[in-house]
């Protein structure tokens, strides 16, 4: 297991062949990257902080209770922080195992619990110009949800 | 020794800062350190009850802070 | 949607880039390859074969079905058929949609789908030289499973 | 004109080649077509009911097959 902040674009055929050996038959890889709108507004790049050291330990808490969890599998996540551009990938987790059900069920775990817990943000930058801290706790604008 | 108390994101943009220095009283707790930033200049923005961790582990309201502690007050995470 | 049944080594990053794109921000990733164990036997290779028509005709409904089911999902799925070394992939399934739950969900339900129901068959290599088909509803050699 | 039988996998090994032909008369099934089959060497490692499918379509047990149609049987599939 191996989890990071990076401050680079994360290179996602590095991580699944990280996780690859010839005794685990099933990978999966999760790929989480920046979209061009959100609640209807035209979004142009996302900034992502992190409190560093507490995120690092969520992130290789998690990646650890992943394998706990799921017997046999290997997993490792990356998590980029700064400025991002549209289409850059923001988080990639990759798991093996020897079959296909805990290969995609230990990926899907990390990333639930990595949005559930692990102190990152993002800001979002408008085609206006303007910015915001998002909050997914909060309602989404009335407008965008008719 | 006083302890920081680390404001992220929204909550940092609130208070118009990312850091506090606070000198606790002895057995002052997490929510002796909320009372306190509550008394700053934009703290109206933040939640009646933040997440906060102490020394980069969720914490609870009750726990107690000592002199050197960092206390972090966490805004909703939105990672991934 | 697109599906395709191989003779080369299948190209996961090509893929994953085919399914890419800045209004989809969650991609998945399955990969199956060769094990080197199977019920307790060393695996040395693979050979895979198909029903070529039917296989693609089915491969391809499958996508179809998964785009269908998990509207806005974008989803690609190579085979591989010949002989295969342990490790090498023999199906790569990459499915992206703007959200995580359905781009996970797309592709675990194209794997399952194709177990179920396309027509390709596999022979183990042993390192013993002998070689056996594969009968997934056969019961395990009882020995190997105590 | 007669209809092709294709076998694959352990059934081909089984009956020691991959391809019957064969003549059905007017109005044959899919049953008799298997019927046919098990009078060949080797096909009593059949299971009773394969799964069999009429060019290139899954098909059932009384699909009337046709001079031209290409009928496959079909082993339990292991791909992935």
């Amino acid at each position: 297991m191996r989890a990071a902040l990076v401050q680079h674009p994360i290179d996602a055929a590095a991580l699944l062949a990280e996780v690859a050996a010839v005794g685990r038959g099933a990978t999966t890889l999760f790929v989480g990257t920046v979209r061009d709108t959100h609640d209807e507004r035209h979004v142009s790049g996302m900034d992502y902080h992190a409190y560093e050291a507490m995120a690092l330990h969520e992130l290789n808490a998690i990646v650890a209770e992943a394998e706990a969890r799921f017997p046999g599998a290997r997993v490792v996540c990356e998590h980029r922080t700064g400025t991002l551009g549209l289409g850059e990938a923001s988080v990639v987790i990759a798991a093996a195992h020897p079959h296909r059900a805990p290969a995609f069920e230990s990926c899907r775990f990390v990333i639930e619990e990595l949005k559930r817990r692990v102190p990152i943000w993002k800001r979002e930058h408008y085609v206006d110009g303007t910015r915001a801290w998002i909050d997914p706790t909060a309602a989404a604008p009335a407008a965008s949800h008719p | 020794m006083s302890i920081r108390v680390l404001l992220f994101a929204s909550y940092a943009e609130a208070l118009g800062r990312d850091e506090v220095a606070m000198d606790p009283a002895p057995g002052a707790t997490v929510a002796d350190v909320l009372e306190h930033l509550r008394t700053l200049p934009g703290a109206d923005r933040l939640p009646p009850r933040p997440l906060v961790a102490v020394n980069a582990r969720y914490a609870a309201i009750g726990d107690v802070v000592r002199p050197g502690d960092e206390v972090a007050v966490i805004p909703p995470v939105a990672g991934g």
